[in-house]
């Protein structure tokens, strides 16, 4: 069979299947439902400095091809996770790579989390989470070119561990804010997170969901991942983590040809629990269906026509 | 639906996730959460369906022979431990965990009763199916006596503190019958409803106000708690 | 039966509901399907200076509860639309109202096409379509607050009719755009355009879309759409017209509650081309079975809860 | 499929797209375009279907009764206007044209011939149909011989130079058929198949390069065209 592994941020992972931060809890949850180890790994929960509450339910509801959440960065909080969660992970996963997914309000927030988690055991490496409200620009810091050059210049600088910054879909050129990353350190990169959505509930006239918007993903944003992936990858020369919409092989592959070299899985699980398996199984059919020997060769190769496409779609 | 393993290890209140898996060309679609209503000894499980939206839309014309993904037993089961009388309380669809946990109860030796209310007539679920699965201990209630007794269900109670209520249906009789487990100092667990994505603790979207001023997850803390156990609006 | 029309834009409209541009050509392709001129209007494919070829194949491709097109703007040019298509829909459309949709790759370019159309007969106002490169600027219109600015400052100089701003969706926050329309002029505002993606042909290892990216319409983009709307109305005081994967009236009245005052249809009339038609149809059912006897009671009307929402969804 | 309107006013070459509307809970599929395959009497119609993707899968599965949204006929028939042999080239699903064709224009008295091929034996159409629609006509080809004769439909052109040609199939097939014809000096009609979101002009979403330099919408201006009506890469 065909080599899906690959040589990245310094790691091998065996597999470019990942469960995506939000869908896969702390790792343990999904521990007796698929065999985790053999994945390439998972992202945490984001972790915040202090516990955070969440926001009040309905937190999820499904939609169009897809569904919206607003959990609202619930999490246990930094020492909680250092002392329930880390351990679990460091315990129970061989071969499969943790990032935490890190968030905040400020540089501080974020800076504190990298700090503190640098020096622990059970993970590989940050995915910072952007697409939250950077208190003191009031902005996202993922959308704020400024913030966001600042913010991991400062992270960089507290940590030697691959440190991947999440983007976020809603800016005009997503391009822009990869070479940010790249220029400011940055190991790599997730694309992409939830699109802003709403779903009013029109027998109540009110909001289906307590935050009034949430985060849209599933099968429904595939195609616009699919773009912002391959974006990011022309502009900048970091390593893609391809998120959106992934239910099988075929969608997985797009993200590869397209650039990613490593690809998420979320909202799929919930579908089925069994689908980052299934498309890990899928992508090895594939390569050797294609006679390609390793998955490298695949990460960026989609052949683009000569012409230059012309943004002007529509 | 056939699934040995589910039908085994399930007890009652815990629910299944029913879903249409990934395949189905032009189909997405996140799975539903479903009460155990029945097993049988050959692996077979029952769920009773009320057409909602979508996604009940979609099950109810799911024929013999047609593939679902089912994942489950999921979450905590109603708590019958103590051999003292119990008073089920449903609304609905609510009625669905009442008819595995009358039938075990009542083999385990429980003296059950079950009040079971529905608006009106055409809503009431097959009298005859659940007379068998309970034994004839459902008194059906509607609001308009169009079936059974005229009136809330909540009216049925019978006020003797020593009796365990269980109660599942619409929030606005979870209320109710909080409001009168607290007034009558009885024991009272609710099987509670909240959207779920995953229905097994990842997603933290099935969330209800806990006594503590934290959101509580639904599919593992619950979908039974006690009702000590959450916050009521007063 | 409750009362549909609404007075906006100077005129009455009979009903909320318009055909969406690029999805219903210049009209005249629907006459035989649908009573047209029983809607509430329509928005023609977009009309630029010159006529325009469009890109190669395939320009259109279905995707997870959606599609995607590149079409590339192909249109007839501004004196053909007035030779050949201005008079069908002057001719044959009475009550339903007709706005043109504008294009250009200068300001001089949308300039030029308001200006020459202004004096004619045979429509109601104008869509202006800002997701557009600039070739002046290197970004879209739509994406660049100072170009949109300008350019909607100098077509209200160009024209006393409606001015409708079709906005774009990728941009950080959607509120900024409809203010700087507000402010330069506009008399009303499209939520939304349809969202950059791209399909690869995993066979074929190629963009399954001759222009390589497209734009992503349909169901998929529906919760998304409705929040804009949301931000949009909540952000001037300007009429919207929602748009974005509406299938039926209750995808349409989320918009509404979401606060526009006007929706359009566009990729369900491929599905189905009676699709606008049951829209309206859902809508009037709607307001009689909850008492409402005027449809402008539920614009915008939609109940947001007291605590302020939480941008940070994930 | 039943449509009396449609089976009335069908012409062989002409269209109808095949969806699912939009009331089905959690699918959402754009109409796909088959050919009209045959039409009987009482306001039947039959397509060929043949599994390539998503839609395809999800027809394929259909069953008597299910409820699809029709719209048609569709598009420019071919036109075969003066009495002269008829020469159909039909690769793969390609075929379905020619079944309705060759039996109206053999009722119309025109001497027509059918080259059907396929890759292999397990991808030929039920072979009865076939007959039984185009009476006998019809000659099946395999690129591996392992049913009818051996070699690409292409090569069982007669080079007759007073013979229309029609032909229908993938592009490959279709570019070598058009080669044939210049060579011959041949009139040829091609029906191509194009992406279509609409089907009935409004989306512009199925050109295909014209002669002149211009897209030209597959739906409205074709299927079928005027080999001379399109650009032939060479
Ligand atoms: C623990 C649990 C057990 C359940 N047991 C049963 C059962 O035995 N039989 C049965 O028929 N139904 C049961 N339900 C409800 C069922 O899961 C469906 O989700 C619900 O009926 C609506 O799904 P839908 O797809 O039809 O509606 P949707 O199209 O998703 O939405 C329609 C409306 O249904 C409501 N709704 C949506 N999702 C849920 C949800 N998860 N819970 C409650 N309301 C919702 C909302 O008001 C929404 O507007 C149970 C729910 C839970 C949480
Ligand atoms: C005028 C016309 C007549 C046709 N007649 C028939 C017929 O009689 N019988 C029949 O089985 N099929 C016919 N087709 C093809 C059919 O419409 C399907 O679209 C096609 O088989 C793919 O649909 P899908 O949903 O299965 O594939 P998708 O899931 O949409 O895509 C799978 C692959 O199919 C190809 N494809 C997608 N859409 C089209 C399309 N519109 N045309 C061609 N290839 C496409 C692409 O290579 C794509 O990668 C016809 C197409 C046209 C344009
Ligand atoms: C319920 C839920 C919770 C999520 N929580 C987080 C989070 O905490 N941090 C984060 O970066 N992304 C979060 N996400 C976004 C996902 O990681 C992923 O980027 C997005 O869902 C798109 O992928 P998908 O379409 O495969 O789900 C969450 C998504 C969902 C559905
Ligand atoms: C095939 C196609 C062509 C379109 N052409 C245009 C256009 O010329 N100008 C424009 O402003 N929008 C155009 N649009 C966008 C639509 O008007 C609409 O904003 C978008 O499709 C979202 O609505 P929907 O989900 O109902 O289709 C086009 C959309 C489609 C699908
Ligand atoms: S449904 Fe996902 S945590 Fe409960
Ligand atoms: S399919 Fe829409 S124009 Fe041909």
């Amino acid at each position: 069979m065909a080599d899906l592994s690959q040589q990245l941020f310094g790691v091998e992972f065996q597999s470019p299947v990942l469960l995506a931060s939000g869908t896969c809890g702390y790792g343990e949850e999904y521990a007796d439902l698929i065999p985790l180890d053999e994945l390439g790994g998972l992202v945490t929960k984001a972790v915040s400095v202090e516990p955070r509450r969440g926001n009040p339910p309905h937190r999820v509801s499904e939609t169009p091809g897809g569904m919206i959440n607003a959990i609202g960065l619930e999490n246990v909080g930094l020492d909680a996770f250092v002392a329930d969660k880390l351990p679990w992970l460091r315990t129970n996963l061989q071969r499969a790579h943790v990032f935490v997914n890190v968030v905040g309000w400020t540089e501080d927030d974020f800076a504190e989390v990298v700090g503190r988690l640098d020096g622990e055991d059970g993970f590989l490496g940050f995915e910072i989470n952007v697409s939250c409200p950077n208190v003191t620009g009031g902005t996202l810091f993922g959308t704020d070119e400024r913030a966001l050059g600042g913010l991991v210049r400062r992270l960089r600088a507290s940590t030697g561990r691959p440190l991947v910054v999440k983007l976020t879909p809603n800016v005009p050129d997503v391009g822009v804010y990869a070479r940010i990353c790249e220029e400011g350190g940055a190991d790599g990169l997730s694309a992409i997170n939830t699109f802003p959505g709403m779903l009013v509930d029109v027998e109540r006239r009110c909001p289906v969901i307590g935050n009034v918007s949430g985060g849209v993903s599933g099968p429904a944003i595939l195609p616009m991942g699919v773009y912002l992936t391959w974006r990011a990858a022309s502009s900048c020369s970091l390593p893609i983590m391809g998120i959106g919409g992934i239910r099988n092989a075929e969608d997985a592959l797009q993200y590869i040809l397209a650039g990613s070299s490593l690809v998420q899985v979320g909202t799929a699980s919930f579908v089925d629990p069994q689908a980052s398996v299934t498309v890990h199984e899928g992508i090895g059919q594939y390569l050797d269906r294609h006679g390609v020997e390793r998955l490298t060769e695949l990460v960026g190769s989609v052949e683009i026509p000569p012409r230059p496409p012309d943004p002007a779609a529509g | 639906m056939r699934s040995p393993d589910i039908a085994r290890a399930a007890e009652p209140g815990q629910f299944v996730m029913i879903g249409f898996g990934l395949d189905t060309p032009g189909v997405f679609m996140l799975p539903r959460p479903f009460s155990i209503g029945w097993r049988s000894n050959d692996g077979r499980l029952g769920i009773l369906l009320r057409v909602f939206g979508q996604g009940t839309r979609r099950m109810s014309v799911l024929e013999r022979g047609d593939r679902i993904l089912l994942l489950g037993p999921l979450g905590r089961p109603f708590r019958t431990g103590a051999e003292r009388p119990i008073c089920c309380v449903a609304g609905g669809v609510g009625l669905a965990p009442f008819l595995f946990l009358v039938g075990e109860a009542r083999a385990a030796g429980h003296d059950v009763t079950l009040l079971y209310g529905e608006r009106s007539a055409p809503y009431v679920f097959d009298p005859a199916l659940i007379r068998e699965l309970t034994g004839g201990v459902a008194q059906i209630w509607t609001e308009d006596g169009s079936a059974g007794s005229r009136g809330l269900v909540t009216q049925g109670i019978d006020p003797d503190d020593d009796v365990l209520l269980l109660a599942c249906g619409p929030t606005l009789m979870l209320r109710a019958v909080a409001a009168f487990a607290r007034e009558n100092g009885c024991d009272l667990q609710v099987s509670v409803e909240e959207y779920m994505a995953c229905g097994v603790g990842t997603c933290q979207g099935c969330v209800v106000p806990g006594a503590d001023g934290r959101w509580i997850k639904s599919c593992t803390e619950g979908p039974v708690f006690d009702s000590r156990e959450l916050t009521w609006p007063t």
